[in-house]
């Protein structure tokens, strides 16, 4: 008797919240800090312009884990939300179980397909049809160096691998921390990506794109690994579990000499009235430059059932250049379209954006691995397994290396 | 003879009836909502679900899958580890601050929810305590280098070897106190004389204890020890909180192992695998233990 | 030894009492330190929490984090701080509580004043229903709430809190009236009395005690749930939720003293509950929940 | 047809079988008690009267109306419960009317009905106390005064003085004893106490492993005992039952026992049909107070029999003296007045009523019965 009206209660309750109505978007995204979260609020003002409402849906934490859980359940209750932020092979997933929508209206309309890069075309739409609207590019492979410790050394920005450790081990002669890193598998395998890049980028597509076993397995893994061990001896005893921002700090304030991290971590020293050129220095990972490793957010349209002009709406609003501009200078990132004038970007911005045009135009520009832009996240978390264990010791080598093997193929 | 049939009970007849009636709601509740799912999720570890349940037979490649992940061993080990330690000392602690608590103590009213306050914090609310505490950087090694004691070290949260025990001390911090209440609960129960007659009989405090107090206290050491396993079983929030499952996958438990396959692996299949062999361990624990108090109720 | 004037059948020496209380004040140390340091490092400025010792008294004490974490703080696109989820929490939590209380204690009073035949199968298959891990039922329990319309709504939710703690509360009650005489029921169906108003008039006026051991356990489990609030909170976030958003935002400087006001804001219920109502928790186990 | 009707009752727990067709037919106003050993059916009996418990088959009627399937609250009875079952949680005066509120008696009537059963027993001062405030024999009487303001048609008690001491309990009995005088109320009363059983009752049933063994005023019950059960369940201390073996000599039927050393001794018996178990083995009940020291023996007795016999154990009881003997190898209690010049060790002159003696069937143990 009580459920019976605990539920008569409830869904007359549900009937009076509601979802959100028609001319609101529902946003779910993980971009709460108070940077992401200023410049989604160029997006949230430019629709309230065309009056469309915005309901907010933020669910943060492990880099969008808690919100794609979050969204299985909502997506399973057939309550999918307007929008999702959401990375590479997630997006393909989504797509691939018929959960998007379409969006080639706006986006023929718009002209996406010639200014969105090809690379990044391949998350964003799906046999064909346009289901995500990108809303930046972040590259992966930079190395973000404390100038003083840099000039400390003596030494030049480094070009080579050999450069690099040459760079690492005056730095840590000089009594610092030669490698600000933190010790989570996601930034692990950040490195790794960068490291396997050195290797050469067909190496790289071998290993990470197609997945073949005898790249995987090989001496070049080895040799891959091995170079992990060895920035390993760079870092600090106290790295494990240490979010990438704490590493961006000690970097800052000249504890560390540099941190290998996507571009994200400029947003942290120029937080921190940094000059770019003047206080620190970003750099490609030595062997990697002219290559360039991207992961890039998007917002995927769910399919809420029918035509939804606040989503083509918002999905315009996130490709306008202007916001595009707005909201990459503050993230760090580069935007998803190439025809953006780069004047309000600083030096590594205009750099960044230089570099993906021609990564782009040179067929240079990989998904990456640790991003989950190279393959699905099954793949994906298998090789974090095994690249962190080796990091923290588990494995040597040649090991790790006959263990990728094994990894990949068991998440396949 | 009177008719049986004088006065047909309208009212008694329902009387009969609305108890079940009553009941019927928690008990469908329950049989969907769990039982169902149950059974649901022995379905879906058989089949190729990856990112949503799918219908596609697999037989038991996801068991065979399973049991070939070290992941998955180092989980099986860890959780061995944590939960023998974490029922010990958590009984051993809860145990000991009864005894003391019950020895007409001054200020057991102060102390009692000083004990007990962690069962009503979330280890999302205290997660971050926890790691700043044991953070060498920061925590407690840090302090002591600042109040001068050098040489202190005190990083088994970085160390793959011992972050496992990290857990255990955060874990015994959040339960032990209410092993601690139901212990003294116990305590409370018994009888003063039993205790007088013992100590008449001439038993120190020791030998009081040892041989009379605590086997009379046998049924609070069985329910400490079903719910202790069963929050060892389930520990999640607080791995998630203090290591996120490192260094590596060091910590590693099969509920986080459950998690991660099922929601940000997208091998739903390999995850309801793993979560029918937690849910076979639970039931091996509980249902003796269910048979034993049910039987002894009737 | 003086027995005679002792009511504890225990008498101790004064050096060995000395070092019960010890004993006790070193433990009571350890569980208070980790709240000490969320409430020390609350009320200091950020810039000296980054450069100082985490176990130190703030030099400059300020309540601007709890203010920040309570009203302004960002969670999401807009700088609304915690307290809107605070209310959802609210609104969550008393429902869950009370129903799934209610039914639990109706449950217990049919499995002990109104047995049948297969009522202890039915209350062993309620039981198991508390051990199970709730990861297992996000993607079906989703399914249901959608196909029912409650998905993403506080009713979801609190259906989901009264599913799921009902194999408790029923368990508290069970146990507990298992101790009342059934002679008591048998006097009051002679007097007249039926089903309910047996309940309502003789057990309910009795059932203090387990009350509160239910009451706080359910409310404990409702209001820290992350899992569930996550998944089927929708628009209607719980406190827990917000408290992650604020604590994981993934760029820009962690504003620590803000986390640990936060943290505090939110576990801040619970400790009141355990504090005002602890001393009848233990009598309340007493009374039923650890009868083996 | 009585007042209240147990017409061939059964009940079983699945196939066990508790209580075997019980017939019982009490008249209006009577005092019945059930008395038995602990499960002996007699509780079960109880509640089956009460609608506590569902009757397995066939029928119980009250005041003319059959009551299976009848909620026990219209069956208008009220019951007295061991433990009393007082409402904790109510004040005496509420836990005494709330049968009434509940059977929708209004305010003025309650507060009435209240009034005159707390004075008919004494407890007006505690009718605002909560029943843990009260002393075991006040609980007792807020019991019945419970019962009482309802004016039922049957009273039902189940054990009610058991949870008293020993004094508290002979008072209540005697107080119940004296509201039934009273209220010539029907009563139906379950107790595993004998004497309660005797003192109280107007008719007793007797029972044993889900059987009546009697079913008969307490002066039948007491003398005349259907079988070896009755007779040494009732009474206090139990009857002697002693093997004998019957002699007719001249048409005069002598019971043989054995006494301390071994020796046969001859009894007179008045039960002439005994003659058909000439030579063979009976067991001879002869109760306590019908053996005694020669002055002490019923002047109105005709059949006195001497019988001199060792003394083993004497056992001063104040008013009188209990004395055991070995008599047909068992020991034999006899009741001596409390001056009896009797000791441990001597032999001594026995004076036995043969009368009052009874004979069983040593195969059926049922008793044989006079033609």
């Amino acid at each position: 008797m009580t459920i019976r009206k605990l539920l008569g209660g409830a869904a007359v309750a549900a009937m009076i919240s509601g979802a959100a109505y028609a001319e609101d978007v529902e946003v779910l995204h993980w971009w709460t800090s108070g940077g992401e979260a200023a410049a989604l609020n160029v997006l949230k003002d430019d629709l309230a312009g065309q009056g469309i409402g915005w309901v907010d849906m933020p669910v943060a934490g492990g880099g969008g884990e808690a919100a794609m859980t979050t969204l299985r359940a909502r997506v399973t209750a057939g309550d999918a939300p307007t929008a999702v932020q959401m990375l590479g092979f997630d997006i393909k997933d989504w797509a691939a179980e018929g959960a998007l929508g379409n969006l080639n209206a706006v986006a023929e309309a718009e002209g996406w397909d010639a200014v969105v890069p090809t690379a990044l075309q391949n998350f964003s739409k799906h046999d064909g049809n346009w289901i995500a609207a990108p809303v930046n590019v972040h590259s992966t492979n930079w190395v973000w160096m404390n100038k003083a410790a840099l000039d400390a050394t003596g030494l030049g920005e480094p070009t080579t691998w050999e450069e690099l450790v040459a760079v690492l081990d005056a730095m840590q002669a000089n009594g610092i921390t030669a490698l600000g890193h933190g010790g989570q598998a996601w930034q692990d395998a950040t490195i790794f990506d960068a490291v396997v890049l050195s290797l050469g980028d067909d190496f790289y597509k071998s290993a990470f794109i197609d997945l073949n076993p005898d790249a995987l397995g090989g001496a070049q893994m080895v040799e891959a690994f091995d170079r992990m061990a060895k920035l390993r001896s760079y870092v600090d005893d106290n790295f494990s579990g240490r979010d990438w921002n704490l590493a961006s700090a000690m970097v800052i304030n000249g504890e560390a000499g540099m941190q290998m991290m996507g571009d994200w971590a400029k947003g942290e020293f120029l937080r921190a009235d940094q000059v770019p050129g003047e206080d620190f220095v970003c750099i490609r990972f030595p062997g990697t430059q002219g290559s360039v490793t991207f992961n890039s957010d998007q917002f995927a349209m769910f399919d809420t059932g029918g035509d939804s002009p606040a989503q083509q709406a918002m999905a315009a609003s996130v490709m306008n250049p202007s916001f595009q501009s707005a909201f990459n200078v503050v993230k760090g990132s580069v935007p998803a379209r190439t025809d953006v004038p780069n004047d309000a970007f600083d030096a590594c911005g205009k750099k960044g954006m230089a570099d993906l045009a021609d990564a782009n135009a040179n067929g240079r520009l990989h998904g990456s691995a640790a991003h989950g832009h190279a393959n699905p996240a099954a793949v994906k978390n298998a090789i974090y397994d095994v690249v962190t264990a080796h990091f923290n010791g588990e494995f040597d080598s040649a090991t790790a290396a006959e263990e990728m093997v094994n990894a990949v193929e068991s998440a396949m | 003879m009177a008719h049986h049939s004088t006065e047909v009970d309208f009212k008694t007849k329902l009387q009969d009836w609305i108890p079940k009636l009553v009941l019927s709601p928690s008990v469908a509740m329950v049989l969907v909502f769990v039982y169902g799912f149950i059974i649901f999720t022995v379905y879906l570890s058989f089949t190729d679900s990856r990112m949503l349940p799918s219908y596609e037979m697999v037989g038991f490649a996801n068991y065979d899958r399973l049991w070939g992940l070290r992941a998955w061993w180092t989980a099986i080990d860890n959780l061995f580890v944590f939960a023998s330690l974490y029922i010990v000392i958590c009984t051993i602690i809860g145990l000991t601050l009864a005894i003391l608590l019950d020895q007409k103590i001054r200020g057991e009213g102060g102390l009692r929810p000083i004990y007990l306050y962690p069962m009503a914090l979330s280890f999302i609310v205290t997660g971050t305590a926890w790691k700043w505490f044991l953070d060498p950087g920061i925590g407690l090694e840090n302090t002591m280098h600042l109040w001068g004691w050098e040489s202190f070290k005190f990083n088994w949260i970085k160390d793959r070897d011992y972050a496992i025990y990290t857990v255990v001390l955060a874990a015994v911090w959040q339960t032990s106190g209410f092993v601690m209440a139901m212990f003294l609960a116990g305590l409370r129960g018994i009888d003063n004389e039993i205790l007088k007659a013992a100590q008449i009989d001439g038993a120190s405090n020791w030998s009081l204890y040892r041989r009379i107090v605590i086997p009379l206290l046998r049924p609070a050491f069985l329910s400490a020890f079903v719910i202790l396993s069963h929050l060892a079983i389930k520990s999640y929030d607080l791995v998630i909180a203090l290591t996120g499952g490192g260094p590596g996958r060091a910590t590693e438990l099969p509920a986080t192992f459950m998690y991660s396959y099922t929601f940000t692996r997208n091998q739903m299949g390999t995850g309801a695998a793993s979560a029918v062999i937690m849910l076979t361990t639970i039931a091996a624990i509980m249902i003796p233990y269910l048979y034993a108090e049910l039987k002894e109720k009737r | 030894m003086s027995v005679a004037t002792q009511d504890t059948a225990i008498s101790t020496g004064k050096i060995t009492r000395a070092l019960i209380y010890l004993v006790l004040l070193l433990f009571a140390l350890f569980y208070l330190l980790p709240l000490f340091v969320m409430v020390a490092n609350s009320l200091k400025p950020l810039d000296e929490i980054t450069g100082g010792n985490m176990l130190a008294l703030p030099q400059t004490w300020t309540i601007e984090p709890w203010l920040a974490a309570w009203s302004t703080a960002q969670i999401g696109v807009e700088p609304t701080g915690l307290r809107p989820y605070f209310i959802n929490s609210i609104l969550m939590v008393v429902p869950a509580v009370a129903i799934s209380t209610i039914l639990g204690a109706i449950n217990g009073y049919i499995l002990t004043k109104w047995r049948f035949k297969g009522d202890n199968i039915l209350f062993g298959l309620m039981l198991f229903s508390c051990f199970i891990p709730f990861q297992i039922v996000l993607i079906p329990m989703a399914t249901v709430l959608g196909k029912i319309g409650l998905a993403g709504s506080i009713p979801g939710l609190i259906l989901v809190h009264v599913v799921y703690g009902v194999g408790f509360t029923t368990l508290y009650y069970r146990n507990y009236y298992a101790a009342v005489p059934s002679e008591l029921v048998r006097a009051a169906m002679i007097d007249g009395a039926g089903f309910f108003r047996i309940f309502w008039r003789i057990l309910l006026p009795l059932s203090g005690p387990i009350t509160v051991v239910s009451v706080i356990w359910q409310f404990t489990n409702v209001w820290n749930d992350f899992l569930f609030g996550a998944s089927f909170g929708g628009t209607s976030q719980p406190m827990t939720v917000a408290l992650n958003n604020l604590v994981q935002s993934s760029t820009g400087v962690k504003e620590y003293n803000v986390h640990f006001a936060g943290a505090i804001l939110a576990a801040l219920p619970t400790l009141i509950v355990y504090i005002v109502a602890g001393r009848y928790f233990v009598r309340g186990l007493m009374a039923g929940s650890v009868k083996g | 047809m009585g007042f209240l009707d147990i017409t061939n009752v059964t009940k079983s727990y699945g196939n066990v079988e508790v209580l075997h067709k019980v017939d019982v037919e009490v008249q209006e106003g009577e005092f019945l008690v059930l008395v038995g050993p602990s499960g002996c059916g007699k509780s079960t009996l109880l509640n089956m009267i009460a609608g506590l418990e569902d009757i397995t088959s066939g029928d119980i009627s009250i005041n003319g109306r059959v009551v299976s399937g009848v909620h026990p609250s219209k069956r208008n009875i009220a019951m007295v419960f061991q433990s009393y079952a007082l409402y904790p949680n109510m004040t005496v005066g509420q836990n005494m009317t709330f049968g009434l509120e509940m059977h929708g008696v209004p305010k003025p009537e309650r507060e009435k009905a209240l009034a005159d059963v707390s004075k008919l027993l004494q407890i007006e001062q505690l009718l605002d106390r909560k029943p843990g405030q009260l002393s075991g024999g006040q609980r007792q009487r807020v019991a019945m005064g419970r019962a009482l303001v309802r004016d039922p048609d049957v009273f039902l008690f189940d054990e009610p003085l058991s949870n008293l001491d020993a004094k508290l309990r002979v008072d209540m009995r005697t107080e119940i004893k004296k509201l039934h005088e009273q209220l010539k109320t029907t009563v139906v009363y379950v107790t595993h106490d004998q004497i309660e059983a005797l003192t109280l009752s107007t008719r007793i049933a007797v029972m044993n492993g889900g059987y009546i063994q009697q079913l008969g005023t307490p002066r039948e019950i007491y003398d005349t005992p259907a079988n070896i059960f009755v007779a040494t369940f009732m009474g206090s201390p139990a009857m002697n039952i002693v093997p004998a073996k019957i002699k007719v000599d001249n048409g005069v039927v002598f019971a043989e026992l054995t006494d301390a050393e071994g020796q046969p001794k001859l009894l007179r018996t008045v039960q002439s049909n005994l003659a058909a178990w000439d030579g063979r083995e009976i067991l001879l009940g002869i109760r306590p107070e019908a053996i005694t020291d020669p002055d002490g023996a019923d002047r109105k007795s005709t059949h006195l029999e001497r019988l001199d016999n060792r003394i083993t154990v004497t056992e001063p009881a104040g008013s009188d003296t209990f004395v055991t003997m070995t008599l047909g190898g068992r020991d034999v209690i006899g009741r001596m007045r409390a001056d009896a010049d009797a000791a441990a060790g001597q032999m001594f002159e026995f004076a036995i009523n043969m009368e009052k003696a009874v004979a069983f069937d040593p195969q059926t143990e049922d008793r044989i019965r006079p033609d």
